[in-house]
């Protein structure tokens, strides 16, 4: 696309950012009595903090790196369901779905040469992911059940399953507190900086494949048909049911990397009560990406760093973590009223050009699909 | 998620403010787990503890970094590390396991581990199969494990439910099993009330099986699922909790029913005013007391590594006063709460027989 | 199929039918009251959706208000007198608490309103936004406040039956279930109720059920589509705030960060499950109380035999799962297909389009 | 263009409704030109003009429901305001609309008190006294509606029947009705001409809107003539005749018919055996039907709209799995075989609703263009697209079938209808067919349009296709067809032979299957 059409797209996501900042400063002042005495510096040592925390040092850097990891394979997720018309709010229970396997699969193996075991707890978290993710996509394309409901209700489901696996199948031996066993040579080697891990690299390689397929390939003109008309697909000799279930299991298959990438590059085992925000964070880096691949690569990188810095945000500035979440709703909030965002810089912005996000709630009520 | 219990912000919360600038350079920093700073819980007290502890060593007031996902324990400590902290406290035992590489990777930083007993191979590195083969003290001398016996103050709890219950059936209410904490202090107060009534009836029983929200963060839960249980046992006189807030929830439900509360971790008299209508006591462990001294030692640089075992010898464990319950406690019943505090002093007493601790 | 195979089966079902109906009577007064954030949210989303707009947001509403009920109460408890409580422990700082907390779920339903109707963005997005906004903010102004925290202005109490009621044979069980209860529980019994009859009897509800089935045909007969949309939107949030209260001045009396732990999505799958209606949903949500009850009870006390020795051996983690699983079953129509409003989620057009 | 004809009768009295220099703009369209309207009190005024020519929009205008850009509405001579349906209501005025405004779970009764219920107490329903008053309204015309039954369930008609029910109830002086015809079968036509003559005679003014021109010559007292959103001509009946009109609505000499020419059947193409279908309901919809289709023959089917035809339809192009029956390809059975096979079989399919399935809207003509040939050679090399193939292939497309737009990378959704059917039309017909399925082929498009597209089909047919032509149109039936097959209630009633076909004949057998009159579903007499 020509560098001015990429402007116009980039415009709102840019102002939107620009304006959760100030709403975050904002609240920031108004609550700084509550932190140490009012202060109207506070939202600008903050956001430095935040900034030379996500990008003051290489080490800083790699951080903001391998926070962002997770979150661009969970856009992903998110944003080629909505490509075909879908909303994956699964991406929680999916990248659960895919650390536990991984984690359980590695424990098995740890003791296996690197070579071997590495890819085989690997493909245990994508193959659950992708398995997982398929449930909703079958249960879409063949009784109409909205994914969107059905993916929520999956995540307390993966949630309550893992419980039962670390507590119950997978408990190490010996240990006092109830986790699973290390994942010993399955551990993702660390490439660069001191965490570094190769699962940085899926991610990179993922954005690419993802934008070739959906925007070079007839699969991708399929995916895309089927989220454009589902109707016009099938009349097109497309199988717009296939195309879903698909769409949703590599859904899945990218959360599921991104939760065994997490296991096998960080933590090296799962612990009970193991927790994430990927999944949620997942739909803002989609949304802000505009479910475009190489959106979702910036988006993931830039909420990859404010993860990355709100630790030296609260170190030094003593701003609790809580305020990222806002900053990421009120973004989500500025995307969703582009209307309110063109009247206060008045622009002409270019829309979302298939619109995508439309068609998301549309469907809400809709019947199966043939 | 939460080893302990409800607690107080009076209690210890107070910092003498050192107004004559840091007298000492010591830069301390905490991770705390998932949860809040103000969960009135384990995070909230050991934050309270290097608060006192930099303030006792005339340091500058610590910082601290809140975990929101476990997944993020190893980045949270590193961001500490990468900037030059000189003591990192880490709470809760799932962190140990990155505190171990931290502490192994950074032998200039003092680490101290709230709820973590050091467990590292020959080779310093965490111990995958928990044979705990390694000499942490020698492999890790910059990290100190906090590890609380949780089985006595629970112990004495025990003596002193048996001791007042009329019906002689009492219970206790944990957030799970899974976590050591809880399943210490339960059988601590199994053993405790048996010891003084050797017929008594007590119901052990657990929120959640995994440490999750349902586990130490829903009060509704908790009020819900003790009201179940005052239900079916309808003589239950006095009832522990063990579950962070969703034990809050607990010693409402103890409230409403008119019976006895036992509160957990700190003073809930004070920390729950709302509920100190019913809690007789409350078993303490002293976060705040032990993370603060480990602080002193380093400054002091008397700190040793490997797990620091805290209990009744250092005072770090105990019984809340009683306040209005004071004349439920007969002297025959102080007499057994003393002889307990003896006993576990001098080791006669093992708080975890005949039940088991974890 | 050979029948001596399912001699036992259906033995241990019949037990197990006994032992629901033993536990569901034995807790049956808390079972109501559990099912009350759930019911009522439950029935937020049945204002909104019946209407056609999707409120997957109805968690974050009712989060934020738990959070004003507990603050506003609790400051007001500060400055004005609590006074002697009334019936049901009714006090002024209460009252207040309360009143913000509708206000808090009316204003929160606003944004929600304004985001799908008039600017008519995605429904789901908007109630997304909703959900994690109310985390972010209520955990951080509540991690910032407890700090210097006035800590519970208490808490309202169950309406109290004279002594002798529960002694009554039946009539005292029932009584004592259903009526000693908050203020919050009641006023959703008699919610569920009107709702009911509004939505099939009432002018009102002969024009929601038309705005949210074809939105344009309402309109060609004179139906302001967005003002009635608009309106049940906002009355929505009068109920996600009751939900909200009970959390911190009914049931509970403190808050903390998430604590309405996920019960804002239960209340979306009990108003599937209850095929978008008030009955059906609140009666969803009792169901899913059983549920809850049915899990607590066989950890606290799994019933003696063959019965006990199969639920002990279901993984305790089946049972928190359970409103979950069922109502994807449901969704899916496994067992009779429930099937949302034609127009749920569609944003509405007021100038014709022509084709 | 020539300018309004004076009105050729003196004015009467004030006129019921004036609307003057209405001007409304659409995106890419000037909807409405300063459009002058006329219509006298006791008199049905007739709107002409081709699809798009602006007569919804004026209508909407005058109901509220469209917000002009300009002009001013007058009610017996006082200009108001019509801000929204609720105020032209209130002004007395009903409509039906070009497409049915009925809540399909709601019953009759409630789909008519909708937006002026009848309360007891403060807010219930007064069904009672409703009902009542419902009961006497339809008794009027001699129907007997069950007011209980969800509107869902009625025939076309029936729900017709509804919506002009619904209009009368809020007593109106001035009632719109666009295409009240357009799903009607000659006889229910009749009756509710019948209808209106006798509204009329009750003080009612009628704005009837139809494309048909013999209705309109039948019904109307006065005629006005719109084009592309201008007024072009105002007639009476007794002063016009068809091709007059015809050339009013086009702006030039219009053939109504184009010549079909000779055909020469060849052998049987297709040949359906007792088909079976059900809808997505499950209910069987079409039952036991057999006909076949020779090469280079026409085989129409007409029959009222929801008689099974589009569950027939999508049959045979393989979006739908026969329940039962086969179906033969030349000679070759290709029953239940997918949509991208029979495509490959060379079968083409031209579906009624382009916007639903013919198009993606949001797509450029480039991805349009191949939107069933996309995952084939020259389009793809295995799974990767080569662009630089489709965007020749469109420029080419578009050039032959002179499909007007701005380039090959235009939004589908800006173009005209009739250039959107032409897209659809350049990208099914542009190759070697054994057979074409044409569902509704000129539905919503322009006399001009539809003599291309018509050109297009025979040509085909001469070059030996065999050709389905399904449509509501019974004079596009009649036009094209060698052989007509009538569908009612998801049987084909009978075949006759095109040529000597009578519209009556026809007409007769879509109403009544051929067979006694059937309580629901067609005419009951008109008291
Ligand atoms: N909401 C709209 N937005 C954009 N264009 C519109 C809209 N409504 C109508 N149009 C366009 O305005 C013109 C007039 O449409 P209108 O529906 O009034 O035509 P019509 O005479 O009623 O045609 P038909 O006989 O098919 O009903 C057409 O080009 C139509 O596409
Ligand atoms: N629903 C709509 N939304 C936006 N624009 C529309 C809509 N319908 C029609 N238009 C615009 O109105 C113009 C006329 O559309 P319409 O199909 O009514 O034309 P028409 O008069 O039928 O022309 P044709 O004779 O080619 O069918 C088109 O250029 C289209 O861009
Ligand atoms: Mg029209
Ligand atoms: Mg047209």
């Amino acid at each position: 696309m020509t560098l001015k059409r990429a402007v116009r797209l980039l415009s709102i996501p840019v102002l939107a950012i620009f304006l959760a900042l100030v709403v975050g400063a904002v609240l920031m002042i108004l609550s700084s009595p509550l932190i140490n005495g009012l202060d109207p510096g506070l939202p600008l040592s903050a956001y430095a903090a935040l900034v030379s925390g996500a990008f003051g040092s290489p080490d800083a850097l790699v951080q903001t790196v391998v926070s962002a990891t997770p979150l661009i394979l969970a856009g992903l997720a998110v944003g080629i369901g909505f490509k075909a018309g879908l909303f994956n709010i699964g991406g929680q229970g999916q990248f659960l779905v895919g650390a536990v396997a991984a984690a359980a699969v590695g424990a098995a193996v740890s003791t296996a040469g690197g070579v071997v075991a590495i890819p085989l707890a690997l493909l245990a978290g994508v193959v659950a992911g992708a398995a997982y993710g398929f449930i909703p996509g079958f249960l879409k394309a063949y009784t109409g059940a909205h994914e969107v409901v059905t993916t929520i209700m999956l995540n307390y489901v993966a949630i309550q399953m893992v419980g039962y696996l670390i507590t119950g199948p997978l408990r190490a031996q010996g240990a006092t507190f109830a986790r699973s066993p290390s994942v010993g040579n399955a551990a993702l080697p660390v490439l660069f900086g001191s965490n570094g891990h190769l699962g940085v690299l899926f991610a990179v390689i993922a954005v690419p494949i993802a934008w070739w397929l959906l925007f070079r390939t007839t699969i991708g003109f399929e995916v895309r048909t089927v989220g454009a008309s589902p109707d016009a697909a099938r009349y097109a000799g497309m199988r717009p049911r296939l195309v879903m279930m698909l769409t949703l299991a590599v859904g899945g298959l990218l959360a599921g990397l991104a939760g065994a990438g997490e296991i096998l590059g960080i933590s090296g085992y799962m612990p009970a009560g193991y927790s994430t925000n990927v999944g949620f964070d997942g739909i803002t880096v989609a949304l802000l990406g505009r479910a475009n691949p190489i959106g979702i690569l910036l988006s993931g990188l830039l909420l990859g760093a404010m993860r990355a810095g709100s630790n030296l945000m609260q170190i030094q500035a003593g701003v609790p973590v809580q305020v990222i979440d806002v900053l990421q709703g009120v973004i989500l909030f500025f995307l969703a009223a582009e209307l309110l965002v063109r009247r206060i810089f008045r622009i002409r912005a270019a829309r979302v050009q298939v619109d995508e996000l439309q068609t998301v709630t549309r469907s809400y009520s809709s019947q199966t699909p043939k | 998620q939460g080893g302990g219990a409800g607690n107080s912000t009076s209690g210890s919360s107070s910092t003498p403010s050192t107004s004559a600038g840091p007298s000492n350079s010591l830069k301390i920093g905490l991770v705390t787990d998932v949860g809040t700073l103000d969960d009135k819980n384990f995070n909230q007290f050991s934050w309270e503890g290097a608060k006192k502890g930099a303030a006792d060593i005339g340091a500058p007031a610590p910082k601290s970094v809140v975990t929101t996902a476990s997944a993020d324990y190893a980045k949270n400590i590193k961001s500490f590390v990468d900037q030059k902290f000189d003591i990192i406290v880490t709470v809760g035992f799932a962190l140990g396991n990155d505190t171990t590489k931290a502490a192994k990777a950074n032998p200039g930083i003092k680490f101290i581990g709230v709820d973590q007993g050091v467990c590292v191979t020959e080779q310093g590195e965490p111990d995958p199969s928990f044979g705990c083969k390694g000499d942490g003290a020698k492999l890790l001398p910059n990290y100190q494990g906090l590890v609380f016996k949780e089985a006595q103050p629970g112990y004495l709890a025990g003596i002193v439910a048996g001791s007042i219950s009329k019906s002689g059936h009492i219970a206790a209410i944990g957030g799970t099993k899974v976590v050591p904490a809880v399943a210490n202090y339960m059988a601590g107060y199994a053993n405790g009330a048996a010891k003084v009534n050797p017929n008594v009836k007590v119901e052990l029983q657990y929120v959640s099986d995994q440490p999750d929200a349902k586990a130490f963060n829903d009060p509704a839960g908790g009020k819900a699922f003790a009201e179940q249980l005052l239900a079916k046992n309808k003589d239950v006189d006095v009832l522990f909790q063990v579950a962070g807030k969703t034990g809050n929830g607990v010693l409402q439900a103890a409230c409403n029913a008119n019976i006895h509360a036992i509160g957990v971790d700190v003073d809930q008299h004070l920390s729950t005013p709302e509920s100190a209508k019913c809690i007789v006591t409350s078993a303490e462990k002293k976060l705040t007391k032990a993370v603060s001294d480990a602080i002193k030692r380093v400054s002091e640089k008397t700190d040793k590594g490997g797990t620091v075992p805290l209990d009744i010898t250092t005072d770090s464990i105990g019984l809340a006063p009683f306040y209005d319950f004071q004349n439920l406690i007969t002297p025959e019943i102080q007499t057994r709460i003393d002889d307990a505090m003896k006993g576990l002093k001098d080791g006669s007493v093992d708080p975890c027989k005949p039940m088991k601790c974890s | 199929m050979d029948f001596v195979l399912h001699l036992p089966v259906i033995g241990l079902l019949l037990q197990f039918v006994g032992y629901l109906v033993v536990v569901s009577v034995q807790n049956g007064n808390l079972i109501i009251t559990l099912a009350t954030p759930i019911g009522l949210g439950a029935l937020c989303g049945f204002m909104n959706e019946r209407s056609g707009v999707v409120n997957i947001g109805i968690e974050g509403m009712m989060l934020t208000a738990a959070f004003i009920a507990w603050y506003v109460a609790a400051l007001a408890g500060q400055v004005l007198p609590a006074g002697t409580p009334g019936p049901l422990g009714i006090t002024l700082p209460l009252l207040v608490g309360l009143a913000a907390a509708l206000a808090a779920g009316v204003l929160v339903s606003a944004l929600h309103a304004w985001l799908s109707i008039t600017v008519r963005a995605d429904q789901i997005i908007s109630g997304t936004i909703i959900n994690i906004v109310a985390l972010g903010i209520t955990g951080y102004l509540g991690l910032l406040i407890s700090q210097n925290s006035p800590s519970s202005a208490g808490n309202f109490s169950s309406l109290s039956l004279p002594a002798g009621v529960d002694g009554i044979p039946v009539l005292g069980w029932l009584l004592n279930t259903v009526i000693e209860h908050g203020p919050i529980t009641l006023s959703m019994l008699v919610g569920v109720v009107v709702l009911q009859v509004l939505l099939y009897r009432s002018r009102w509800g002969l024009r929601t059920r038309a705005v949210g089935e074809h939105p344009r045909a309402a309109e060609t007969v004179g139906i302001d589509v967005i003002a009635l949309r608009y309106r049940n939107v906002l009355l929505g949030g009068l109920l996600a705030g009751l939900a909200g209260a009970w959390f911190t001045i009914e049931y509970g009396n403190s808050f903390q960060g998430g604590m309405t732990n996920g019960r804002g999505f239960i209340a979306l799958a009990a108003l599937i499950f209850g095929r978008w209606t008030p009955v059906g949903a609140v009666g969803a949500a009792l169901l899913f109380g059983v549920a809850d009850a049915l899990g607590t009870a066989i950890r606290q006390g799994p019933p003696t035999g063959d019965l006990g020795t199969f639920l002990t051996a279901v993984p305790p983690q089946l049972f928190s799962a359970l409103p979950y699983i069922v109502t994807i079953v449901v969704l899916a129509g496994v067992v009779g297909r429930s099937v949302a409003p034609a127009a749920d989620g569609q944003p509405y057009e007021r100038e014709s389009k022509a084709t | 263009m020539e300018p309004p004809d004076p009105p050729t009768i003196t004015p009467a009295s004030t006129p019921a409704l004036e609307m003057r220099g209405i001007t409304k703009r659409y995106p890419g369209v000037l909807a409405n030109d300063a459009i002058d309207l006329e219509v006298r009190p006791g008199e049905i005024h007739a709107l002409l003009g081709e699809n798009g020519a602006g007569k919804s929009t004026l209508m909407n205008i005058l109901y509220g429901l469209a917000v002009p850009d300009d002009g001013q509405i007058l009610l017996d001579g006082t200009p108001v305001e019509m801000r929204s349906p609720a105020e032209a209501i209130a002004y007395g005025i009903s409509m039906v609309h070009q497409h049915f405004m009925l809540v399909p779970v709601l019953s009759v009764a409630d789909n008519i008190l909708l937006g002026d219920e009848p309360v007891a107490g403060l807010f219930f329903l007064d069904r009672r006294r409703a009902h009542a008053r419902l009961r006497e309204l339809a008794g009027g015309f001699g129907w007997d509606l069950d007011l209980d039954a969800p509107v869902g369930s009625l025939s076309v008609g029936w729900q017709q029947r509804v919506e002009i029910l619904k209009a009368l109830y809020r007593n109106a002086s001035i009632l719109v009705l666009d295409e009240p015809t357009a799903v009607l079968t000659p006889q229910e036509t009749q009756e509710i001409f019948a209808v209106l003559r006798r509204l009329t005679g009750e003080g009612y003014s009628v704005i009837f809107i139809s494309h048909k021109l013999y209705e309109v010559l039948e019904i109307a007292d006065r005629i006005t003539v719109i084009r592309r959103g201008r007024v072009v001509g105002q007639r009476v009946p007794a002063e016009t005749d068809e091709d007059d009109l015809a050339e009013l609505m086009v702006g030039r000499e219009v053939q109504l018919t184009v010549d079909r020419g000779e055909s020469h059947p060849g052998a049987p193409a297709l040949v359906v055996e007792s088909l079976r279908a059900a809808d997505d309901r499950g209910h069987e919809v079409v039952h036991e039907v057999s006909f076949e289709v020779r090469a280079g023959e026409i085989f129409g089917i007409a029959g009222v709209a929801g008689n099974g035809q589009d569950e027939l339809v999508e049959a045979l192009a393989g979006l739908r799995a026969p329940t039962a029956g086969r179906v033969r390809l030349e000679g070759r059975d290709v029953t239940g075989h997918s949509a991208r096979d029979l495509h490959q079989r060379n079968v083409a399919y031209v579906p009624a609703d382009r916007h639903r399935f013919g198009l993606v809207l949001s797509y450029p003509l480039t991805d349009n263009l191949v939107l069933t040939d996309y995952y084939h050679a020259p389009f793809a090399r295995g799974i990767v697209r080569d662009d630089g193939a489709i965007t020749r292939h469109a420029a080419t497309a578009i050039e032959r079938f002179d499909v007007r737009t701005p380039s090959t990378t235009a939004i589908a959704a800006t173009l005209s209808g009739g250039n959107q059917q032409k897209v659809v039309v350049a990208r099914e017909l542009d190759r070697e067919l054994r057979l074409l399925i044409l569902d509704q082929p000129t539905r919503g498009l322009d006399v001009g349009s539809i003599e291309f597209i018509h050109r297009q089909a025979i040509a085909k047919r001469d070059a030996g296709t065999a050709i389905l032509l399904v449509s509501a149109e019974l004079d596009e039936i009649l036009e094209l067809s060698d052989r007509i097959g009538v569908m009612y209630r998801g049987r084909l009633v009978a075949i006759v032979d095109g040529p000597s076909a009578s519209r009556e004949e026809i007409g007769l057998l879509m109403a009544t299957g051929g067979r006694e009159v059937t309580p629901t579903g067609s005419a009951s007499p008109v008291a």
